[in-house]
Parts: C-alpha cells; structure tokens; sequence
C-alpha cells in the first residue's frame, strides 16, 4: 500500500516524541553548565607532573628531566630544562618544563615512554583562556600536581603506580643493605650488586644515549614570551 | 445568523459576542457594523499573531522533543533573568530580526522587494475573514465564503513571484518559478478536493458548512465530512495540497534548497524575513482552519454531552491537533525532488480528486437508502475510493519498492 | 453614481493606463493584475460576490502568472531593441483603428437597454446562480466548457515536444 | 598465486625486448615486487590484467617514492701485483681500496595490483624514472586500471613524476600554482616560521634565525 | 531563460558562484560550484558542476583544502609518534585507522600479536563499523532533506560507542589505542558488559531505524535508480567497501585476507543487485546487523591473556630495511599503510591508502545525467571523509 512506510515513520517518530518525556533512553540532553556527565576514570586530557610532597611542589617532583617524553611527543609540545648547580652538576630536576596546550594533542604517548611515572593525563578540561600566547603555555608550576590529586582521579591506575614505586624503593633499600652488610666480603662480590644497582640506576634514570652535552650554546633559549612577537 | 436564540446557550459560549456587543452598544446604529468588524479585526490579528509567535517556538519543542533534546529553553525573560522554558525564545527571535540589517541589493526592484512580503502577508491574513471559529463567531457571513478563501490564497503566487523577480538575483528568478510550479499545480487538487464538500453541503457559506455537520448518527458518532469515504479521501488529498501550498515538509523545495538555490528569500534579511515566515504560518493556520472547517465538522463537538466546552473552544483543538500533524510531518520525512512533486500533483492527487467528486455525487444520490442498503453505500463509495489510490498508487511508485538482498 | 464607483473606476482606469505606459515589462504585466482586481471591485459593490471572488481568482490568481511568465520567457533580447518611438507616419493608421474599435463599443453600450437599477438587486444567493446556469443556462454553459477543454488540449498538444518543427531536444 | 619470478618469466616469455627485474623485499613482509621498465609498462599491465591465470582487475594503491641520489663508499679488493721476490706458495696480497661511487636518484611509482575475481595479490609493480631533474615522465597506468586517476594526480602533485597518457593531469591536493613537490627528500620548507613557544632541536635553530636572541635573558643551558 | 542568463551582478546564496556560460545550441549551461563552504558536503569538498537546466553534464570534484601532508609528517615521526596522527585520517573511526597502521607496522617488523589482543582489535572494529554505517544513514537522511531526525537517532546511538571507547582509551574520537604487537589498555569486567549490553539493545535500535527509513516511499523515490554504478567500472576503479558490494562484488577483506581472527567468526557479506544509492544505503544496513552477530561471538568468547606481545617493542622501534603493504576493511573500504623502512627510528616512505579518497573517482560517473538533488545525495552515498580524502 502506497502510504504504509510513512505511516511507519510517522509511528516511529511519535514514540520518541512520547519517550522523550518519560524514557530517559530517549532524552539525551545534559545541559552541559548545569548538569554535567561523570567523566570515566580512564578520560585523559592534558597532562600534568607528579609531586609526592605537597609542600615542596617543585622540589620533589617525579620528573628527572631526561627529556624522553621530549623527545617522543609527536607534535614536540614539551621543553624541558635541567637543572644545574653552580659547578654545573646536573641536579635531576628540571629547571624549566614548559608545556604548550595549545599544541599538545593529548595523546598520552609522554605517560606511556616515561620511565619515572613523573607525567600523568589530567581530567581538568575547562582551561580556556583569553592570552594566545602566554595562557596555554603551561609552566613546571602550572603543571605540578600532588599525588593525593592523581589518587582522585586516576585511583586504580595511581594505586598501581605507587604499588609498583613502593617495590621498586624496595627492592633498592634491599640492594643498599646488601651492599651494605657484606662489605667485608671480597671486593668482587661488591661489584655484581654495585652493577646491579647501576643497572637500577640506569634504570631509574637511563640518561639519553648521548651524555648531555657539557657545552650549552650561550643564547638563551627560551626568547622571552612576553611580548609576542609582530607577526611576520 | 445561528439558529439557537443567543441567550439559550452557555455563558462561555455567549462570552466572546458578548463582549463585542458590550464596547460598541454605545455606538450609534450606523457605526456599529464598522466598529464590530474592526473588533473583529483585531482580534483575529492578536490569536493568530501570538499563535505565529508560539508555532515557531512549538516548532522547535516538538522538533526537538522528536530527536530526544528538549529545544529552546534558555531565552530569559528580558528584564527577570529567569528561563522559562523557552516561551520567550520567540520573543528573542522576533527581537533578532527587528534588530537585524534590512539589506536590499543594488540592482533589485525597490518597489517590488518591498511590496512582495507586504502583499504576502495581506493576501494570507485576507482569508482569515471566513472562517468560522465558533458558533457566532464568523468575521465575515459570505455567501461564497470558500470561493473567497481560495481567491485570496490564489493571490499569494503573485507576491512570490515579485519577490523572484525583485531580488535580480538568477537563483531567486528560478526558485520562484520552481515555487510557482508547485503552488500552481497543487492548486489544483486543493480546489477539486473541497468540491464535493461544497457538493454535500449544497452551499459555499463555510457557516452552513459547518451547520451540516452538527448532527450526531445514533447520538454518539459526529457525521463530519471526514467520517465518510468521500470525506477522508478528500480530506487527505486536502492535507496533501495544504502541505504543498504552504511549502512544509515534504514539499518546501523553495526555499530549503540545499542542494544549489536558497530559494527566492535569498535577498531577504531582516524583518522583510519575518514577514514571509509570518505569512508562511498564517497560510498554514489559515489552511488547517479551512480543513478543521470543511472536513472536521468546524466548531461542532464530537459528542453532544461534550457541547458545554465553548464551540471556539473545539476549533481551536482541531486546528492545533492539525498543526501538530504539519510539524509532526516535517520532522519525520526527506524532501522530494521537483519532477517527483510535480508528477504526484498531477498524475495521483488530481485523478483521486476527480474521481472523489463521483464517490461524493454517488454519496449524494444514495443519500436515501436504509438498513442493508446503508451497507452497500459505504462499500460502494469504499471501493470507488480505495480502487483508484490502489490502482494509481501501484503505477505512481512502478519500479520503486522494498528489496531482498542476497549474501556472498 | 457614488463615491465607490467612481473611486473604484478611476483606480482601474488609472492601473491600466500605467501599465500600458511603463517600460519595464514585468511591472507593467503586474498592474495589469491590478486593473482586473479593480473589475473585481466593481462586482463586488455591483453585489456580485460570486462573480467577484470568481474574477479574483482565475484572473489575478491565474491568468497574471501565465502573463507574468510569457513576459519572462520571450523577453524580446537586447538586439531586437525596443518598439521604435511613434513616428508621424503611423499616426493615420492608428487614429482610425482606434476610432472604430470606439466606435463599436459605443454603439454596443448606448444600444443595449440597460436599465440603471436604482437599487442593488435582491440578495442573489449562490444556490440560486447554480440553479440558473443548471437550468435555462445549461447549453451555454457546457458549450463554454467544451471550449475551454479543446483550447486546453490544444495547448498541449502545441507545446508538446518532439513536434517535428522544433529544435532536437539537446538531450 | 605465482611467486614474483614466475609472473616474470611469463612476461619475458610474452614480452621479448621488456626488462622486468624481482625486487627482493628483505622485511619479514616478504613482499618481492616486479621492477618494470617505463616502455612496455602499460603493455605489461594490461597482459596482468587481462590474464586469465592473474586476472590483477584493481589497482589498491599507487604509491610516489623519492630515492634522491647517494654517495656509497665501497670496499673493492684487488690483488696485489706479486713482488718478484715474494715465495710463491704464500698467497697475493689484497689491499683494499674505498672509492666513493654516486648512485643516481630516481623517482619511484608502486603499484599494489590485486584480482577482485580470483581474491589473490598483491603483485607490485615499480616503475622508476631515469633520475630526478630532466627527464621524470612515467606512462600512466590510468588507461589500464581508471583507479589510478587520483592516485597518479597525486604522485604528480607531490613528487612531481609527469604521466604520460593521463586524461587529466593536474594538481589535486596543492593549489594550482604551487611550484614544488612537497613529498620529495630534498623539498625545503616555507620559511614562514610561526612563533612557538616551546622551540627545542630543529625549531629552536629556526626560531633564533628568526628571533635574535633577546639581551640578558636569565641564563638557560639547553640541550640539542 | 535567456533572459535571467544574461543578469549582470549576480548576487548568489551562500557558498555557490556563478558563472552563465552562453552556449547558443545549448540554451543556458550554468557552471556551478558546490562548496568549499556548503551546508551539505561534509566537511570542506568542492564539486564543481556544470549544469544543463537541472540534469548535471559534467562534475569535477576539487578537494585539498584540509591537506596537511600527513605522509611528510609519518616520515619526520617515529613508529610509535605517527600512531596518534592515524586518528586524523577518517577521524569518525580513529579504532580502524590504528589497527590498519599497526598491522602494517607489524608486517614490516614480524611482530606476533596475542590472541586477546587481536578479538579486542575485531571488538573495537566491529563496534566501529557500526558507528560509521549508523552515522551514514543519518547524513544521507540530512542530504536528502530530513530536518535532522535520523541524524539524531543515529548520532545518539553514536554516543553509547563512545562513552565505551572513552572508557576504554581515554578519548572519544582519537582514541590512540592499538601498539605495534597488541592494544595498550586491557578492558575492565565493567566495560566489557556494557559492550555486551550495547550490541545486544542495538538490533532493537536498527529495527526501530529501519522502521523509519527503509520502508519510506520518498526516500525511495529519491534513491533508487539514482547514481548506478556498474560492477565492472567500480572494480576497475577502486571502489572498495560497501560501495563495491552493493554493485553485487563480493570483495570484502575480511573474508579475502583474512587478517586478524575473522576467519574463527561465522558472518556473511550482503551484496547488492542495482549498485544504486538505495542499494548502499541498505548494504550497510545488513553489514551492521552482521557486525553485531560478530561482536556477539567476540565477546562470548574473549580469551584470557596479555593484551600485548612480552618482546613487542614500541618506543625506539627500528624495524630491519624492507617494505609492508597492510590493509585492512575499514568501515569506508580498504585502508591500508604502505611502509618502507630503512632501519631508522622514523619510517623512510609512510603512505596511505585512503578509501574514500579512492572510492571519489566514480562520484563523475555515477552523477552525469541525474538532477542536483541527486548529486548531493549521491555524494553523501559515497560516505567520505575530508580528513581521509585530503590527508
């Protein structure tokens, strides 16, 4: 019969006219300021740095400036500076760790290849800002976040981090005391745990393969962002 | 005027005429007639105004309501701040298009851009003054009120076509005659759909119209026109050509051409804009007003316990109910392609409609048989209308139709 | 003769004259609609209201639109130019072409015995027009009707493509 | 399906003067791939289409490949002349020489051949172009398989490899009057550099070309 | 209408311009170009078409304005870095993308991949295609001129998919989610039920949407017979997809190739007799009833086990000197990765092969001769995707 698959139409779309007002399957709306949706626990957005002691957060930051996640993330968003003393000893800490949101494509890869667990994804995702320039760039300060904060958002994946960072400081006070505990013993023996902690130690912190370079060209690197430049 | 003595009938009922009576009983004998109609007047531009306002807004709702969101609920009331369910959302579209840049481009037609949305909308609210929406209510008694609804309509093509040609532009020229093309051909089937009623009814006075219907079969079932074989296929074939008249849904090939031409409003912008959506839902009140009135019995209640309810009262429930089924249409169905509009128009509505003319004189002349008789009549009239819509519908949709598909 | 004819009278006139006046043919096409929405006037406060809606809608509602769209489709195009300016040579010609067809419709007006009815004619419901074409007017009537459907099929039949006159359809 | 070889000897059998050469693929993919040469290459693919053993019906994919010209430095060992007084038991000496030998770059076109009918393939082609600069004309394969159109337009668009015998050579992804070929190794980026704010490694030395360095700014060591 | 032909000054909507080009034979042929910036070409695709009163003459499509040469960026990246990109080619089915390019970087360097692993890839595949052929049927609604209702049914269902693949990989759309040798996040007992609810309540949704579409006479009218391709002519060009099929070509990779574990599933491949645009409208249709019947089986029998290969190495990979050619059926088609490695960290020739890319080549043909209305509705028949198309 000629009307029969509009009549179906016509039936189909005065269901969901009805279940619009009774079945919540069919009204879908949240209204985003007033109401809003539970995130998942796995949602990611940008990232953000660990700090395990609230009061310094910069000092006792995961990250050991070893510029992997640097190096790694696609679109090269991440600047990192380490840290030196005045003798110009390197003190595994960064100095400056810009991250540029503006760029960054929120795709985790930085969380993936960090060796240290120092970068994590942030479910923050109403950071709009007026300043082009400087507003989405993100400084060490912006970016440090307290573990307690990871806890809450990220929980079964920041307890398994901790679980695995517990038994890693473990296993290396464990090495300590055996080192420790049979100096007397030969020299030899010293030798296998000293290797095997530098093998944890590298494994701390595997330094890039090529050593940083002792020389730094004398420019500043970073041209100071205050004043964006005229466009060219 | 109506039958009944005035004073018999129920307060709410005598209300509106009351009223009238009441703010120009103070007028001499001779003014009085021109007072009342220009009461009249305003009254019928103050509902159908703020019904124009909540059409849009109604529109929108069910819309949305349709795709499972709730549609506009934000616009606050001006000065309160408070939301209110989006009632004033037309008040902020109507605000948008006052404030809006009235752009008029260099080469068009000045006098006619202007004139076209003005003798648009003249023309749609020119028919208002026929339709009967209560008891006594009647603007106007014409003795050929239908003939004047559709005189007044007809003149509505010629202010789309000044508003194609004003706007010099090429693409607003071929959207007016694509627009031409289909009013012009569903004119047609509008016309021939509502000459059997005028057949039944044996008058074109829209009050008698609804007159005939009044009565009720073994005091429960309405006799509406729609309640008869002839009736509902007039009364689709009506709806059809209404729904292309007033450019809605399956037909509103004009203006929301996607695919190349914005339609002859391209040149509009402004209140000028308004203005034709204004006339476009006037023509669509007015058009349901005539269907409520021809087909669905006008201000008759369905039951006569019910006849307490205000006669207005029912129309205004019937042509709600009818708007309801234009919106409910547009959310529903795509859009068809001029030849296919145009191919519908004249090779399956207009026959139907001629056909549905004998059902009617056939319904007339057997209007005496009884008992078995009464019967056979309907199954007569049943098959002289289903026959046709089978037989054309099966060549209209030759070739078109569900398939089986096959797996590898 | 009351203020509404003669009002309703200049107006008809007065479109008429203009459309013949004016250059731009589309304009022109539309008062032309107009002058036949004032003959409409005219049944109007003649009383005729059947006649009148009537006019309103075959005229201005249809016979406008195929006006206004033969206007557009042979818009003579720019080479053949415009109708040259009225010369003196063709003034002979015209005064007495004019002058007869005046001449005629004078003498068909001041001959017919029309009464001025002084007042309007009782109220002429549209059952009894009905009734009256139905009956003594029935012959008239289906020879009108025979007329219209033979000029309708003609058009068809003319317009119709594959007609061996006209241009191969580029298709 | 026939392993490269075979297809090769088939059409060396077919096509006397073609020279047609097995590409090794040494990935664990093992996808060998048939490098044809540019005059019989159109002949060669409509006998792969047409063949009712092949029956190669799709082109999937027409990949452009930049192979800009090397220098290798090769060992070559050469007997040393023996001394006259040298023992004849012991053997000749070798000395070994490195000489620098400059390959020529070419441009490169694959073409990933598939049987829609018979559901086997790939079968590669390669067609490669006498070098970089003058002469880089290919004949197109469109006549042969129309799903080369686009995919060749693009080759020509970013590679710049010219298709002899296609129906609408233009550029299809660049705007018309862009003079490069973006794909190609040697390609050098617009210099419209736009300010980042976190330059390191090769935006940093764009960045100081275009910014100099600002007076006194706190010293940052930085790192390549 | 020599006369409008000759209007000087044209003033044309939004997103069209004008050009009469007077031809006298041939009355008025109005060359026309549809878009950059057009409501219904999805996404920033221009169609430049030559008009003869209302039937098209001649179409040519113009498209790179989202051409960001994503080639050259595979080969300035690493391996794993180009990863996150591939979920901007078709970015409505970034799960797909992944999987391509992974199985082809699995290719170039032998990489086994886990049994989980590889139903997790059909699971999220699966739940894929059945996002993207929802989504088309709603866009090809839109263009045919619905106000937005199956659109909105289908972007609702869409939803569901992507709360599950936002809990699964952190994003909705760029989910980043496969690695060279397995998938990065194991999925919980939670979400794995609330997979299993969606796929058994999406047979209900597609009646209710069939209901709605399939059986209604205009859509009918609008799309059958309209836009025939022959069988021939899309093998020859490259059609791949439910393009190819509703032609009535049986081709489809998962039954031709054979990757992954498809050969353990028990599914069949619809094919259609016209090659019209009603014919792919309702491919898909069918495809999706056979991706829940696949998903089904995936999940009842989900194995245990590492969700990645112990040895698969992903950061720093250097894969031996070779070449891979991966392909796999994407919702779209074919897309397939054709990689050349050098034994370097970045891959030496990183290319795509980009269905609907491919599948345009035909769009001229299918149009010549149909309406305008038509040509839109061809267009969104043929489902492309800018960021595909473009790369």
């Amino acid at each position: 019969m000629l009307g029969s698959g509009l009549l179906q139409g016509l039936a189909v779309t005065a269901k969901n006219l009805a279940g619009s007002f009774h079945d919540p399957a069919r009204y879908v709306t949240t209204e985003y300021p007033e109401q809003r949706t539970k995130l998942p626990e796995n949602y990611r957005n940008f990232p953000f740095l660990v700090h395990d002691d609230p009061a310094d957060p910069n000092g006792t930051l995961r990250c050991v400036a070893c510029q992997i996640c640097e190096k790694e993330c696609p679109p090269q968003c991440i600047y990192i500076v380490m840290e030196r003393d005045e003798k110009g000893k390197a003190l595994r800490r960064p100095k400056v760790f810009d991250l540029d949101i503006s760029v960054c494509i929120s795709c985790q890869i930085c969380v993936e290849v960090c060796p240290f667990d120092a970068i994590k994804m942030d479910q923050e995702y109403e950071i709009a800002t007026r300043n082009r320039f400087g507003g989405l760039l993100l400084h060490r300060e912006d970016l440090s976040k307290s573990n307690a904060y990871y806890h809450q958002i990220h929980p079964t994946e920041a307890a398994g981090v901790d679980a695995a960072l517990a038994e890693q400081k473990a296993k290396q006070a464990a090495a300590k005391a055996a080192k420790a505990a049979p100096a007397p013993k030969a020299a030899a023996t010293t030798a296998t745990p000293a290797t095997a902690a530098t093998a944890q130690d590298s494994a701390i912190s595997p330094a890039p393969a090529a050593p940083p370079p002792a020389s730094a060209p004398d420019t500043p690197a970073n041209p100071a962002p205050a004043n964006p430049p005229p466009d060219a | 005027m109506s039958a009944h003595p005035a004073n018999a009938l129920p307060l709410l009922e005598r209300l509106p005429v009351a009223l009238r009576d009441a703010c120009t009983s103070w007028l001499p004998e001779s003014w009085r007639w021109l007072a009342n109609s220009l009461l009249s007047i305003v009254a019928i531009f103050v509902v159908f105004a703020t019904l124009f306002a909540l059409l849009t807004l109604a529109e929108r709702k069910i819309l949305g309501r349709v795709q499972n969101r709730p549609g506009p609920n934000r616009a606050p009331l001006p000065f309160l701040g408070i939301r209110t369910y989006g009632l004033a959302q037309p008040l902020a579209d109507g605000i948008k298009m006052l404030t809006k840049e009235d752009i008029v481009p260099r080469g068009a037609d000045r006098v006619l851009h202007f004139l076209a949305p003005v003798a648009l909308l003249a023309f749609s609210i020119l028919t208002f003054a026929v339709i009967p929406y209560g008891r006594a209510l009647l603007p106007v008694e014409l003795d050929a009120a239908v003939l004047y609804f559709f005189a007044a309509g007809a003149a509505t093509e010629l202010a789309i076509f000044m508003a194609g040609w004003a706007s010099r532009n090429k693409y607003s020229l071929l959207a007016a005659m694509r627009a031409l093309a289909q009013l012009i051909s569903y004119e047609l089937p509008l016309l021939l759909s509502i000459v059997p009623v005028v057949l039944v009814a044996g008058s074109l006075s829209t009050s008698e119209i609804v007159e005939q219907q009044g009565t009720w079969l073994f005091g429960v079932f309405p006799q509406w026109h729609v309640f008869t074989p002839w009736g509902f296929a007039g009364f689709l074939i009506f709806f059809v050509a209404a729904l292309a008249e007033s450019n809605r849904s399956p037909f509103d090939l004009p203006e929301a051409e996607s695919e190349l031409i914005a339609g002859h409003l391209t040149e509009y912008s402004g209140f000028k804009y308004a203005l034709f959506f204004m006339a476009e839902y006037f023509g669509m009140c007015a058009l349901s007003g005539m269907g409520v009135t021809l087909f669905l019995g006008g201000w008759q209640a369905p039951i006569p316990a019910l006849a307490f309810i205000p006669s207005y009262g029912w129309f205004a429930a019937k042509l709600l109910a009818l708007l309801f089924v234009f919106m409910w249409i547009r959310a529903t169905f795509p859009r068809l392609r001029i030849d296919q509009l145009t191919r519908l128009a004249w090779k399956f509505l207009v026959p139907l409609a001629l056909v549905n003319l004998f059902t009617a004189a056939f319904w007339v002349l057997s209007s005496g048989w009884a008992g078995p008789l009464a019967f056979a009549r309907w199954l007569v009239a049943g098959t002289l209308v289903l026959g046709p819509f089978l037989v054309l519908g099966r060549r209209l949709s030759a070739g078109l139709g569900p398939r089986t598909y096959r797996y590898a | 003769m009351s203020l509404a004819f003669l009002l309703i009278a200049f107006l008809t006139v007065a479109t008429a004259a203009v459309a013949m006046a004016l250059r731009n043919l589309v304009r022109s096409a539309l008062l032309l609609g107009a002058s036949w929405a004032g003959v409409a006037a005219f049944y109007l406060w003649a009383g005729a209201e059947f006649l009148a809606f009537a006019q309103v809608l075959v005229y201005v509602g249809a016979i406008s639109m195929v006006v206004l769209f033969a206007v557009l489709l042979t818009r003579p195009s720019r080479d053949e130019g415009a109708v040259s300016p009225a010369s003196a040579g063709r003034l002979l010609p015209a005064l007495i072409a004019g002058g007869s067809v005046l001449g005629v419709l004078v003498g068909a007006i001041v001959g017919s015995p029309l009464r001025t009815a002084a007042k309007p004619p009782l109220a002429f419901t549209v059952r009894e027009l009905g009734l009256q074409l139905m009956g003594p007017h029935a012959a008239s009537l289906v020879v009108v009707g025979a007329l219209l459907t033979v000029a309708l099929l003609g058009a068809v039949v003319i317009a119709a493509p594959g007609r061996p006159g006209d241009r191969e359809d580029p298709r | 399906m026939e392993t490269p070889g075979q297809i090769r000897d088939r059409i060396l059998a077919r096509f006397s003067g073609a020279e047609v050469t097995v590409v090794t693929n040494p990935g664990p993919a093992a996808q060998h791939s048939l490098l044809v040469g540019a005059a019989h290459a159109t002949a060669i693919a409509t006998f792969l289409r047409d063949d009712p053993v092949l029956q190669l019906d799709t082109c999937s994919n027409v990949t452009g490949v930049d192979w800009p010209g090397r220098e290798i430095v090769e060992t070559v060992r050469q007997p040393l002349a023996p001394e006259e007084d040298a023992d004849p038991a012991a053997p000749p000496g070798v000395i070994e020489e490195k000489i620098k030998r400059l390959v020529p770059g070419s441009l490169e076109v694959v073409y990933h051949l598939y049987s829609v009918a018979l559901k086997h393939g790939p079968v590669i082609l390669r067609l490669r172009t006498a070098d970089r600069a003058a002469n880089v004309t290919l004949p197109s394969l469109t006549p042969v398989w129309r799903a080369c159109e686009f995919q060749e337009r693009e080759v020509f668009d970013l590679y710049g490899v010219k298709f002899t015998g296609h129906p609408d050579l233009r550029r299809i992804l660049m705007w018309d009057e862009f003079q490069h070929h973006p794909m190609r190794k040697d390609y050098v980026e617009p210099d419209d550099y736009e300010w980042e704010p976190t330059p390191h490694d090769a935006v940093l030395t764009k960045a100081r070309r275009h910014y100099p360095a600002p007076p006194a700014a706190p010293e940052e060591e930085s790192t390549p | 209408m020599s006369a409008a032909g000759e209007l000087a000054g044209l003033s044309a909507a939004p997103g069209t311009t004008v050009r009469a080009v007077n031809d006298p034979f041939h009355g008025d042929l109005l060359e026309v170009s549809m878009g950059p910036h057009h409501p219904s070409t999805h996404g920033v695709f221009r169609m430049m078409v030559t008009l003869d009163g209302e039937t098209v003459v001649k179409l040519k499509p113009v498209f790179g304005y989202l051409h960001r040469n994503h080639e050259k960026l595979g080969e300035n990246t690493t391996y794993l870095g180009s990863m996150p990109y591939t979920d901007r080619l078709d970015y409505l089915n970034s799960m797909t993308n992944n999987w391509a390019y992974a199985l082809a970087v699995e290719k170039l360097s032998g990489q086994p991949v886990p049994e989980r692993a590889e139903y997790l890839r059909i699971i999220l595949a699966e739940l894929t295609r059945l996002l993207n052929h929802t989504c088309l049927a709603g866009f090809l609604l839109q263009d045919t001129g619905c106000s937005g209702t199956p659109l909105m049914y289908a972007f609702r269902e869409r939803e569901h998919i992507l709360d599950l693949f936002e809990a699964l990989s952190g994003s909705r759309m760029m989910c980043n989610y496969q690695r060279f040798g397995g998938c990065r996040v194991d999925p919980t007992p939670g979400w794995l039920a609330a997979a299993a609810r969606l796929v058994d309540g999406y047979g209900r949704f597609l009646d209710e949407y069939e209901a709605l579409i399939t059986g209604n006479e205009i859509l009918m009218a609008r799309t059958q017979g309209v836009g025939v391709l022959q069988p021939d002519l899309a093998v020859n060009a490259g059609a791949t997809g439910p393009m190819l099929r509703a032609c009535g070509v049986d081709y489809d990779l998962r039954k031709v190739d054979g990757y992954g574990f498809y050969p353990r599933f028990e599914f069949r491949v619809p094919l259609g007799d016209h090659g019209d645009t009603y014919d792919r409208y309702m491919i898909r249709v069918l495809e999706m009833r056979e991706s829940i019947r696949i998903l089904q089986q995936a999940l009842r029998d989900l194995p245990a086990g590492p969700i990645i290969d112990a040895k698969a190495k992903n950061r720093g990979l250097r894969p031996k000197a070779g070449e891979a050619y991966g392909r796999i059926e994407g919702p779209k088609g074919e897309i397939g990765f054709y990689l050349i490695s050098d034994g370097g960290p970045n891959p030496y020739r990183y290319r795509v092969r980009p269905p609907s890319f491919i599948n345009l080549t035909v769009l001229e043909d299918m149009c010549l001769g149909q309406t305008v209305a038509d040509a839109v509705v061809i267009l969104g028949s043929v489902d492309i995707v800018l960021g595909e198309v473009d790369r």
